[in-house]
């Protein structure tokens, strides 16, 4: 008998060369140093993190949603640790694209090896085109994600996220006047993420990126109360992986449209799994509050694993299993 | 790292860390479990730093299971935090003054570090003017007489005690036993409970004197990135452009006076 | 500074007196001796359990799906273990209505305290109705479970379960001919879980029973292989308990029938935030692997989670956080 | 409980327990891991029971993340078993018979118990009648020279072994072995690899001779309730009613024919 997880190979990359693997992929023409990036909300525009890892060494950095006014998000508490993970309720919190524009971006350039994808969030129709033709003027900005799938704000974003119709309209709308491509953040609360790719795919998205965060809640049953003042919030981490893994792969197979997967991924092993399902690129999401150096540990371990298995391109493993 | 329990269910971790190099009165540390199905740092205040800066101690009541896993801890294992985290209190504002520093329950640790820095400043501003010597006076509310760090805080100035029950000190809160003992003070250093901490305010506010208040909120990431951690402020904040600070990396201490609590 | 998952009566518990809360229950006009019962499919129909806890103390079996005629199930591998829970893809094998009637049920009528629930599957109406009909001649079956949501089954089942119009559809079909109450069991696989239960009120559905497994995937990156055969899993376990309280306390808020709440249940504190949530009683299932004693645990801690909390009837628990 | 590394990533674990009592050559136990977010027992055969039957020993190659959690179990650390499971070898079928027992890589400990309980009761059957003797021969597959296990096979018979380097024994599998030895049998156990298993049935065709074959698949109960590790049967199942068998339950031993691999 052997255990489920079974894996004769474990110990080989012991013995494997130091030669350097190809990293470099490309989602929607635009070409990055690796494929290891930030999940949106878990790492500001860096700066905080900026102590713990070497910025330059990321594939890119997926800032923050930020709105054309500044939001104040919701009330607290805004998260909450749940089994291998937590939940989320910031409301996309964020000081604008004003203060954005002025602050954030000047502080990424500096990071040239890094590209910028910029997660653009809005009420309306109109709030997205706002912000996309801000951006539009900023040609440091590489990718717009466009999240239109986040659970905890009332008005909009999710309103777009789980419509096929309303996702196909507002990507539509936003390709009038995006500059730079546009990435579809779906959401994984829907009965078939199929239909909602092939929608952004129909109204000409560039590349899709998912899962966000899957709704969830929680009860303090000594308190009686729900551990979220907005009662329910967005769950994240390791818990929710292989849902992630599942979707990235049905999307892969439904659409040909580049993914940059996430959900749920600590380590190397975990973003492996989504590139082999289809990603062109991975996202650490919450990881990064566990473990500030969760990002380059996992490039380093994608780098080992090409090494064991004598992989000379990365995109040689994107979609490698169907 | 050592251990014990010092009050039911309140536990006095000391961990051997050169984080402790530079600690200041009021920071806290995020603390790991080994459980890896929890994940989250749980953000802990620092109660004392030891005298050569090597070790930091913590003490925490028994709160969930990681604080839990956390009590179970022996002596000589590794742990893992994450620090030292946010800003401490702004001492300047309480030298030369007479200084109220307000603790209740849980709240209670972080004000030790505080005593001692004080009560060392107070012997150099001692030397220095007799007339701008600090004058502290501590005041801790405890549920009942397990009064925890007792011998430890007033080995740095006068204590006052409150507790729920009467069994040490005034019946009742902190502010009860400020006017039983019609003491006041310049400027008041705080933590504790939510409902303390609004009296403390609205005290500080009758007497026009500040008060510099440690807020807690459920965290994640600790260093500001998250936002989960937010306190609705007066003023628009500097960083987030709306009327939230993080209490992680903007404070955990407030003035209250800028704070909506 | 106090952690996330707060709770300073933790230790209360100890002090509290001995005597005994009411955990009676009622679902669809059927009365349990207590709120704990066993999850389609992770407890066969009791047998093999039989010698870790007496079957005599559940509130109910819930049993593994049976069918019309025997079905073989899907291929090997059919399980795999992931983080904080497992994938399925059994594929419903059973041994069909004859040997069930046969072996099964008198079995199970030993143990004259705990009720009978018959988890039904199909893959047509028909087969449905089938099945329903001759449980219809067994008055100790209580109260049937129809599975429309099991994801591993390529015809019917989850068909009947994404879409609203058609659990409508067999909903009112299966009313027609069932002598006993049925409870719709409902995928989480779903854009709007409230939808799915308003269709199965609507359409004269006597309880709800929530969540199935939620389809997931898990890659084996050293073979380059799908951990299971049918690539996509059923995902269980305390990874997915957040999801599953979030769809309870939906339901309940939306619809008036009574709830069986089940995901990732290991404790009884999993099963109280259940209750708050808004389930009638609840459901154990992969924790029965890991901890077989896991629904008698369980069981006792919610007794003295009443106790410590002076909860005399489990009712005044029921949906009591909203 | 006492563990040690008898060859690469392989582990020798002995575990106190009174399931040891009455433990049947081919029967395992389910071994969980402490670590909360890995939740499923890892199924793990019976390599051998000491002399007075309390304490069981496995031994297992490092496969994930739960079996290199046990490879770290130091000296009396307590751990979680569930057990004995499943049915164990039919030794009936070889008294008083030529036996071979196969066994290749991680397929090899369970056949240490067995090998060890014919030995015995090939003692008892001579001194009854001396043409009715039990004749075993072990037939032992390893990749390489770390032939781990081998002193404690060869106390209870002669031993064959087939290496895949060719570094001991026969170069290449047990049936290569069996053949450059010239040596029969009127029936195998076996336990091992999916392909060596093959084999190893289609030999016993040829040979019209009997295999009893020890299976493994991805398990989540282990007790026969979640129908998660099956394998097709020639025959319709008198459980299951269709062509499935439960390897935890009705097996893992199977004899070849009656299961199509």
């Amino acid at each position: 008998m052997s255990e489920n997880n079974q894996n004769v190979n474990m110990t080989a990359g012991a013995n494997a060369e130091n030669w350097a693997p190809d990293l470099r992929t490309r989602i929607a023409g635009v070409e990055f140093q690796n494929p290891v990036m930030t999940a949106s909300g878990t790492f500001g525009s860096g700066m905080e993190y900026g102590e713990f890892v070497d910025l330059n060494r990321l594939g890119a950095v997926v800032t923050k949603g930020v709105a054309n006014v500044p939001w104040p998000g919701n009330p607290t508490p805004r998260v909450a640790e749940v089994y291998g993970g937590m939940l989320n309720a910031i409301g996309l919190q964020n000081p604008g694209i004003d203060v954005f524009m002025e602050r954030d971006i000047p502080f990424l350039k500096q990071y040239e090896k890094t590209k910028i994808i910029v997660n653009v969030c809005g009420k309306s129709v109109q709030d997205y085109v706002d912000v996309v033709e801000r951006l539009g003027e900023e040609p440091a900005v590489a990718l717009l994600e466009i999240n239109v799938s986040c659970p905890n704000v009332k008005e909009g974003a999710i309103a777009f996220g789980q419509k096929a119709d309303a996702l196909y309209n507002i990507t539509s709308e936003l390709k009038k006047h995006a500059k730079q491509p546009i990435m579809m953040k779906l959401s994984p609360n829907v009965t078939d993420i199929t239909e909602m790719a092939r929608a952004a795919e129909a109204a000409g998205a560039d590349a899709l990126s998912l899962i966000n965060t899957i709704t969830g809640m929680k009860i303090d049953i000594h308190r009686r109360k729900f551990a979220i003042a907005n009662k329910t919030g967005g769950m994240s981490g390791p818990a929710i992986k292989p849902i992630a893994v599942r979707m990235v792969y049905q999307v892969a197979q439904a659409v040909k449209l580049p993914i940059l997967g996430m959900g749920g991924i600590a380590t190397a092993e975990d973003a492996i799994e989504f590139i082999l399902a289809g990603a062109s690129a991975v996202s650490v999401g919450a990881m990064n509050f566990v473990n500030p150096y969760a990002t380059v540990e996992i490039l380093e371990g994608i780098e080992n694993y090409m090494r064991q298995y004598h992989v000379e391109k990365l995109k040689d493993l994107i979609g490698a299993v169907r | 790292m050592t251990q014990k329990e010092i009050a039911p269910a309140i536990f006095d971790l000391w961990i051997k860390t050169e984080l402790a190099k530079d600690v200041k009165p009021g920071q806290f540390v995020g603390v790991f479990t080994k459980d890896k199905s929890a994940l989250l740092p749980r953000p802990i205040s620092i109660c004392e730093v030891n005298a050569d800066r090597t070790a930091l101690r913590i003490v925490y009541r028994i709160a969930g299971q990681g604080t839990k896993e956390f009590s179970g801890w022996q002596a000589g294992e590794e742990v893992q935090i994450l620090g030292v985290l946010g800003n401490g209190f702004p001492l300047e504002k309480g030298k030369g003054k007479k200084v109220f520093l307000m603790g209740g329950g849980i709240g209670i640790p972080p004000m030790l570090e505080l005593a001692k820095e004080f009560a060392a400043d107070a012997k150099q501003t001692a030397a220095e003017c007799a007339d701008g010597k600090t004058d502290v006076r501590c005041i801790m509310g405890y549920r009942d007489s397990k009064t925890f760090l007792k011998e430890d805080l007033e080995q740095y100035g006068r204590v006052y005690f409150a507790t729920e029950d009467g069994s040490v000190g005034t019946k009742g809160n902190v502010l009860d036993a400020i006017r039983e003992n019609a003491i006041t003070a310049d400027v008041i250093f705080a933590c504790g409970p939510m409902p303390m901490l609004r009296a403390i305010k609205a005290y500080a506010q009758d007497q026009g004197i500040p008060a510099y208040i440690s807020l807690e909120e459920h965290m994640a990431c600790g260093v500001g990135a998250c936002l989960g951690c937010v306190v609705k402020t007066k003023e628009v904040d500097h960083h987030s452009h709306v009327h939230n600070a993080r209490i992680c990396t903007d404070g955990p201490v407030f003035e209250a006076g800028e704070v909506e609590i």
